[in-house]
């Protein structure tokens, strides 16, 4: 890991009520890097990256974005910074048109002045949205949704993209497309975040994965090597 | 039965019995307001049976207030019996058959709603069957029907209509005790917490709402047929009142919702507050009300018991975490 | 009664119960150098009736301000007796006015008030007749209130259904005499029984109903009963309905052009935001107004109907209409039993003597039926009109201060 | 027949102008607003008040009136309706709003006093004829002023960046506030452009009928049905709803008889909400439920 950490997490704890999701929880995304977070159902990991993005405030902790104290800052500013969150179950607005939707993504101050050039990108990525672009979020496909979600986000034009689950619900086929895309805009220069469930295939392609369990990190490590982990091995790959 | 459970029973029993004794020193008035409050009381806890246990919340329960004082005062003008005992009987038991009634044909139905819409079928439904008693002529809702005095000639009506509606109360904590005793209980508070987990974990939510919508009816009707004998002569304004239904809703909410005592002393306080005290301050009385309840909301969000609880945590040295706040 | 326990161990028994906050203010005046004497009772000030149980208590408080200030208190028994009102906000609730009524009679008032809206006096009247303390209310007009033997509870009306007989006996005198008639009534506990003796009374009288409409107690659109009226043409469209739907229903009238000879509303015009809002085309609707600020009455206070006018208009801002000469007709008529009787603490006497007065004042004749209510000739009310900005009594012929505009001008040529 | 339906229209007209700002709160937000009818009817008092006062014409005062619907409704969200949900609950916020709705009648009561008022300008009293049917002039403007109205917010919500930001608010807060949206700014516009809709209509109310204080619970109610029957969230079916409930209205007059109006018209309520709780046009927002 040579690059310098665009993000740095440090004893993050977040919380709902009494009830810890999440904590003492530290890990570090390298600029230009493919991070995975991994684990269980309930280990943390929607609520760690939801605090990250400014979703929920952090009890405790800190969250440094390319070396400025961001913890506690809301979406909006996250968003400004350059920190995209495509959540989980891809949240797409149903009721608005895929230009609409697309639109919403680029609203942040930032970005807002080039929506039309980034239309033009996320289209010519995703031709599909581009014949749909008419047509309502909620009545497409969860794929195309999907699609969808990711290209909203990148009208932002973010620095460091996250991604919560995108896999899930997905036929086969598509998850290995979703993930050749995923390395298709690391290669353009943005940072991933990846939170999944498909251990197997995320730990392929990520340069560096934590395994969280119950709220804090239980293994960290390159992604290749993970792989190996006799660990990794029997909790999430079935051996 | 547990030990707690006993020392529950006898606690009640010995409140029970107190306020019974209480009934033969007060004086009028002082029974009057009594009375009041074991009425606004029931009502809450029929509520509660629903609204607390379950997270249903009626905005519409006058409706089993109204048709159970209806179904006294029309069964009472049709059939005149004598004799105190047959009286009230006979009002009591119609009313409640026909709450009991009116909650089983409509529960399947609007039971399948979920959040604000479950409140607003129930407005709708209060709604209706307002207008319809005083629409239709057969209610008389719109004139008004008298009910025969049922108070026995040895009795002073007041005094009497507090050891009836104190006797009503004692049921209707009785039933809402034993239903959160008991598997129907558990089955509501699942539902409260999740109803589609409650659902997936083999948890009979249908049966248990519809259970738990009739004994709530049931018993709010009881209380309807107390009101209107009390009161002696009903209209629809008198009994289908929007304001006892969110009577029933605030008196919970400001005792707490999280046990029984909550609705109880809700009812006590407000009732004092509200139907007595403010009394005095004339045109402003309303306006005190309302800040009430929006003092409620902002100062104890739990409840007054809630409020009292997290004091009893701070003196004992607790800490009492605060909510996340994701918004 | 011999079961009340006394007045310090209820208070120390409320104390011992959390409630002595309850515990009221109402406590009988007696170590005052003038004695006083407290009406209680219960007033809509919130609620649905507030606006009426403003007017009723500013009726209240005229005579009883005009007696201690005036007069120096009432004259009972050759002492002077300073009248006190403690009178609390029953929100228009029954249940409420109840519990409050009975704090009072608890705390020893003697004599009572009436709130306003039948649903309220009923409960309230049971209660009374049972304590043995007279009740003289202008607020109930239900006829159950009078029809359950209650002893104690005397009412200014006429039971309801009686009470709009002078408004068709007026329709009756006209000539040329109206001949049909479209009758429309709210659905509530007045209107009903009112409209319905309305209904009898025209059929009773030879006139022809073509058509009787019952309407909700709250409407927000007529055009439809108003498009019906249009097809059939009645000569006299009579509404008894409240203030509210009377003004839906003149200004619908108006709106649609729909010409009659005569409309009458029996509540509305004697406001004047009523007659304001409708301006022009306020002329000629007529009400009945059980009283009017123009009665040529003598009166035992304040010497006549005119010098109460006088002296109210003085002390008050509220606009004047027929429910505060009720309501101050009632403690007339409590000062005259009072000086009948000499003394002040034997309310038994006091309602004996309430029963056979038979006085006139500045509310008019003031006697009752053996049931308590109005008698429905000697205090039937006036049929007024609107003429001018000004209401004017048009029947009975003796208070008549204006010929009967009829037929009235049509509106659609306004 | 022909007049039946024509005075159901007009008068739908109203009530659908009356619901549209519950129903986008509600749809929004997820709020029941029980103060909604106090907009209404403040609207109206304050139409009132400018008319007697300063003899402006109830359609001009609409842009003083929902100006200040807009800043009341926008404050009542960021200080009131706001901390109360994210203290309590939803149904804490009903309560609120229920709380405070006391607060405003009692003191409206206290200024105006439960007189039943009117706002009558020179047309209040005019009527079109044409052919057989009978048209109120003030009718009839507020019902075309109402279409503009909804038209309006439509336009508004369709179109504009804002607009977009609430509709996708309503539709995913998280996701919302992903995109950079602030949603409690948000919430306020929302709230405040609700609240200027139930104050600009209360001004045609107080136009066309009779108000008091009391009314509030009426207004309330009646957006409840119009909203339910309609759909959630959208000018459209608040537009339907209304339209619909006031031929329903109507049409009972006519044909039942006047009494039964308002059993007619809940009965619509409940039923509608057991069939098809999402209304007619389904909830703009959300795609089920």
């Amino acid at each position: 890991m040579t690059a310098a950490p665009i993000l740095e997490v440090e004893g993050l704890a977040v919380a709902y009520g009494a009830a810890f999701a999440v904590r003492d929880l530290s890990f570090s995304v390298p600029e230009g890097g493919i991070v995975a977070l991994v684990g269980s159902n309930g280990a943390g990991k929607t609520t760690t990256v939801q605090a990250i993005a400014g979703a929920m405030r952090p009890r405790a902790g800190r969250v440094r974005l390319a070396g400025a104290e961001v913890a506690g800052a809301d979406c909006a500013e996250m968003v400004r910074r350059g920190v995209t969150l495509v959540p989980e179950g891809r949240l797409v607005f149903p009721q608005m048109t895929v230009d609409e939707n697309l639109r919403m993504g680029g609203l942040n101050a930032r970005a807002a002045p080039n929506v039309t050039r980034n239309l033009a990108r996320v289209f010519e990525l995703f031709p599909r949205l581009a014949e749909r672009r008419n047509q309502l979020g909620g009545s497409m496909s969860g794929g195309e949704q999907q699609m969808l979600a990711i290209a909203r986000g990148l009208m932002a034009e973010p620095r460091l993209m996250i991604l919560d689950e995108p896999s899930l619900g997905l036929m086969p086929k598509l998850v290995g497309e979703l993930f050749g895309l995923i390395q298709r805009l690391n290669g353009e220069g943005i940072t991933i975040l990846l939170v999944e469930q498909n251990v197997r295939q995320t730990l392929q392609i990520a340069d560096r994965a934590y395994v969280l369990e119950k709220g804090r990190v239980v293994l960290s490590g390159a992604g290749s090597d993970l792989l190996d982990d006799p660990f990794v091995r029997k909790a999430f790959l079935g051996h | 039965m547990s030990a707690r459970a006993l020392m529950s029973v006898a606690l009640g029993a010995a409140a029970v019995g107190g306020l019974a004794w209480l009934g033969t020193v007060l004086s009028p008035f002082h029974l009057r307001v009594g009375l009041s409050i074991f009425l606004s009381a029931g009502m809450a806890i029929g509520w509660y049976i629903l609204g607390g246990f379950a997270r249903y919340y009626s905005f519409g329960h006058t409706v089993f207030v109204g048709v159970g004082a209806f179904a006294a005062a029309l069964t009472l003008q049709t059939w005149r019996f004598d004799g105190w005992v047959l009286q009230v009987a006979t009002g009591v038991g119609a009313a409640m058959a026909a709450s009991a009634v009116l909650a089983a044909v409509i529960a399947l139905p609007i039971l399948r709603l979920r959040g604000h819409y479950f409140t607003i079928a129930m407005l709708a439904v209060a709604l209706v069957c307002a207008e319809a008693a005083s629409a239709f002529p057969v209610f008389r809702g719109s004139i008004g029907l008298t009910l025969p005095d049922v108070a026995p000639p040895s009795v002073r009506p007041e005094r009497f209509f507090y050891w009836m509606s104190l006797g009503a109360v004692t049921l209707a904590v009785a039933v809402a005790a034993l239903i959160a005793r008991a598997r129907l209980g558990y089955g509501l508070f699942a539902i409260r917490e999740d109803e589609d987990a409650a659902q997936m974990l083999g948890v009979p939510t249908t049966r248990c709402k519809v259970l738990a919508f009739l004994a709530s009816g049931t018993i709010t009707g009881l209380m309807g047929a107390l009101y209107a004998l009390n009161l002696g002569y009903i209209t629809t304004d008198s009994v289908f009142r929007g304001a006892l239904s969110l009577d029933m809703i605030v008196n919970s909410l400001v005792g707490g919702m999280g046990s029984l005592f909550g609705p109880l002393v809700g009812a006590v306080v407000m009732t004092l507050l509200t139907k007595v005290m403010l009394g005095d301050f004339l045109e402003y009385h309303l306006a005190i009300t309302g800040l009430i309840v929006v003092a409620i909301v902002f100062l104890a969000p739990d409840g007054l018991l809630g409020l009292a609880e997290k004091a009893w945590r701070r003196v004992r040295g607790g800490n009492a975490g605060g909510g996340a706040d994701p918004r | 009664m011999g079961e009340t326990i006394s007045r310090r161990e209820t208070l120390a028994l409320a104390g011992a119960a959390g409630i002595a906050a309850t515990a009221g203010p109402f406590r009988p005046a007696i170590a005052q150098s003038t004695p006083t004497l407290t009406f209680g009772g219960t007033i809509p000030f919130s609620g649905r009736w507030a606006e009426i149980g403003q007017s009723v208590h500013a009726g209240y408080q005229t005579v009883v301000k005009y007696v201690n200030e005036e007069q120096g208190g009432l004259d009972v028994g050759g002492r002077k007796v300073r009248l006190e009102i403690k009178v609390v906000d029953d929100a228009s609730d029954p249940q409420r006015a109840t519990t409050l009524l009975q704090r009072q009679i608890d705390d020893g008032v003697q004599y009572f008030l009436g709130s306003y809206s039948s649903p309220i006096i009923l409960p309230q009247a049971a209660i009374i007749n049972r304590a043995r303390r007279p009740m003289v209310q202008a607020g109930g007009g239900a006829d159950a209130i009078f029809t359950q033997g209650y002893r104690y509870v005397f009412g200014m009306y006429p039971r309801a259904s009686r009470s709009a007989f002078p408004a068709v006996d007026a329709f009756e005198a006209l000539t040329p005499k109206p001949r049909t008639f479209t009758v429309v009534y709210a659905n509530d506990p007045f209107s009903k029984p009112q409209g319905e003796g309305v209904i009898a009374r025209l059929r009773e009288k030879g006139m022809e109903v073509i058509d009787t409409v019952e309407l909700p107690a709250t409407v927000q659109d007529v055009s439809a009963m108003l498009a019906a009226v249009r097809a059939k043409t009645p000569d006299v469209l009579m509404c008894v309905t409240s203030d509210q739907t009377s003004l839906l229903i003149a200004r619908q009238v108006a709106q649609s052009q729909t010409d009659l000879k005569m409309l009458f509303t029996s509540l509305g015009p004697q406001a004047t935001s009523f007659r304001e809002a409708l301006g022009k085309f306020a002329e000629g609707i007529t009400c009945i107004s059980t009283w009017s600020e123009t009665f040529p009455y003598k009166d035992p206070i304040f010497g006549s109907t005119a010098k109460f006018v006088e002296y109210y208009k003085k002390h008050n801002n509220l606009p004047l209409i027929y429910h505060q000469g009720t309501a101050a007709g009632c403690i007339v008529a409590y000062a005259w039993a009072l000086q009948q009787v000499g003394r002040v603490d034997d309310p038994n006497a006091v309602r004996d003597a309430l029963a056979r007065i038979d006085i006139e004042s500045l509310y008019g004749r003031i006697k009752f039926t053996p049931d308590g209510d109005g008698d429905p000739v000697l205090m039937g009310s006036s049929v007024t009109q609107v003429q001018g900005t000004d209401l004017k009594v048009i029947y009975p012929q003796q208070l008549a201060e204006a010929r009967t505009l009829w037929p009235i001008r049509p509106f659609s040529q306004r | 027949m022909l007049q039946t339906i024509v005075n159901g229209l007009l008068y739908g007209g109203t009530l659908s102008v009356a619901a549209v700002g519950f129903s986008l709160i509600f749809g929004v937000m997820n709020v029941i607003n029980l103060a909604h009818g106090v907009f209404v009817v403040g609207g109206a008092y304050a139409a009132l008040a400018l008319w007697t006062g300063l003899r402006l014409d109830p359609i001009l005062a609409l842009v003083p009136i929902m100006a200040g619907g807009f800043v009341v409704g926008a404050a009542y969200q960021r200080f009131v309706i706001g901390p109360a949900v994210r203290r309590g609950s939803p149904v804490a916020a009903l309560l609120v709003t229920f709380g405070l709705s006391l607060v405003v009648v009692n003191g409206l009561t206290i200024v105006y006093s439960s007189a039943v008022r009117n706002v009558s300008p020179a047309y209040a009293f005019f009527s079109v004829r044409i052919g057989d049917v009978t048209i109120d002039a003030v009718r009839a403007i507020a019902f075309v002023t109402a279409l503009v109205l909804i038209a309006a917010l439509a336009l508004f919500l369709r179109t504009t960046v804002w607009g977009r930001m609430i509709r996708a608010t309503a539709q995913s807060e998280l996701a919302a506030r992903l995109c950079g949206v602030d949603a409690r700014r948000v919430y306020a516009l929302t709230f405040g452009v609700g609240s200027a809709f139930a104050a600009g209509s209360g001004v045609l109310i107080g136009m066309i009928m009779p108000f008091t204080p009391a009314e509030e619970v009426q207004w309330t109610v009646y957006a409840f049905v119009v909203v339910v029957l309609g759909g959630v969230g959208s000018p459209a079916g608040a537009m339907l709803g209304g339209l619909l409930l006031g031929l329903a209205a109507t049409l009972t007059q006519t044909y039942v008889g006047p009494v039964y109006t308002n059993v007619v018209m809940f009965m619509i309520l409940l039923a509608m909400l057991l069939v098809r709780p999402n209304g007619i046009l389904g909830s703009a927002f959300r795609a089920s439920r």
